[in-house]
């Protein structure tokens, strides 16, 4: 399927996201399901309470990987259009932090779209969290993404 | 003409504790052309020790790029260096 | 895991369904996912255009299947709330049908839940639609039920 | 005292095709005591014979769980007979 990746919403944004317009974008007449995932503050982590969360982003790559995993959920699942949103800043309990929504004629593509596109987000997408408790903050444990072993075409023909 | 090593100018972006760790998110770094990622890595680590613990912890980007630490680097790439990403 | 099946939502209803509603009441801070699953009427069907279908359920029976579906989430995953919202009547090319959502504190559960609550709701809650063509309507086709083969206690002692 | 087949009230639903195919939802009928729902199914192909063909793609509740075609019926009880089922 072609990617019609000009359809799509990739953002980052400081604001609360906003998950009606964005199901809203991706729903068309021609569809029949769409699936969502919503991911969000949770009040604590590792058995400590959490007061708040701090997100970065490398944001230029990160939206290049956002990008990216759309152009391989078209490869593999017969989708119609994608919204990818991460929030960026201070978050407090219960707020949205990433937000994605997928639009399918059949319920199964989107169903494997949307949980493909969290599990490789998570991995791939430059973004951190830095997570506030009482007695302190930590940058939250992450996942180390792929790296590449060789470099071809790194250096000049010169 | 004395062959010299050429110095060309790149900009290198920390994030996340490595951030917290070199004290700022971005400089830009006059270093030998072709110079590689691992080398740029070293250079920091010369000048704050500590940062040597996170190397095993991290990927390195060129010009938003995931990229391999033996990326050679020219004139005004763009590095960074990633911890593990937590986002979501 | 119990099943807090109180504090979940099972309804038909002949209004429009508002999923802000419900994703709102199975969100809580201990939470940290929400996978939602909105279906809604396609502009076609075997490539005939569909001008609107008619829901009809066996209601009481829908209702006692649809929380039968959220007692197998809670034996099966660990979520923490379930709405799921069926529209009967008249619908409308969009309009959505059948809405689920499923918090959990991790992603994969909610996944799982919602997909597996929407896969039985297709096969075990009597409910039927009915398609209206441009040329007439015909009862969508649909799947049976699993049958019970014998008949445990159903003679009386006596 | 005479023996006498004992015959009870049931509450009878259709739906679907199948209640296109009857010309009504719902009714009240009396049967044979003990009845099962497959012999109630016969007594309305008796009435209306392009009932049959239904027959195979059919499952009948009884007091709103899905049951065998031969579980007996008893006063009072809610049968329903269940075409293939297309929600969602």
């Amino acid at each position: 399927m072609t990617a019609p990746l000009d359809d799509d919403i990739f953002q980052l944004v400081r604001e609360p996201i906003e998950p009606g317009t964005l199901v809203g974008h991706v729903r068309a007449p021609e569809d029949g399901a769409i699936v969502t995932f919503d991911g969000f503050v949770r009040n604590q982590s590792h058995n400590r309470r959490t007061l708040y969360l701090d997100y970065e982003a490398y944001e230029p790559m990160a939206l290049a990987k956002m990008r990216e995993i759309a152009a391989q959920l078209y490869e593999k699942y017969r989708i119609h259009r994608v919204a990818i949103v991460h929030r960026l800043g201070r978050l407090e309990i219960g707020e949205t932090s990433v937000f994605i929504a997928v639009s399918a004629p059949h319920r199964a593509a989107a169903f494997d779209a949307c949980r493909f596109a969290i599990d490789t987000l998570k991995r791939t997408v430059p973004i951190w969290k830095k997570e506030y408790f009482e007695d302190g903050a930590v940058w939250a444990d992450g996942e180390l993404p792929p790296s590449p072993v060789a470099t071809p075409g790194a250096k000049p023909a010169s | 003409m004395p062959s010299v090593s050429q110095t060309v100018r790149v900009k290198v972006l920390f994030f996340g504790r490595l951030k917290d760790a070199v004290g700022q998110a971005e400089e830009s770094l006059d270093i030998s052309d072709a110079s590689t990622i691992e080398q740029l890595f070293a250079l920091y680590v010369q000048r704050i020790p500590e940062l040597a613990k996170y190397r095993s912890s991290l990927v390195a980007s060129r010009n938003q790029e995931f990229a391999a630490w033996d990326s050679a680097l020219y004139s005004g790439d763009e590095v960074a260096f990633l911890p593990p990403v937590s986002g979501g």
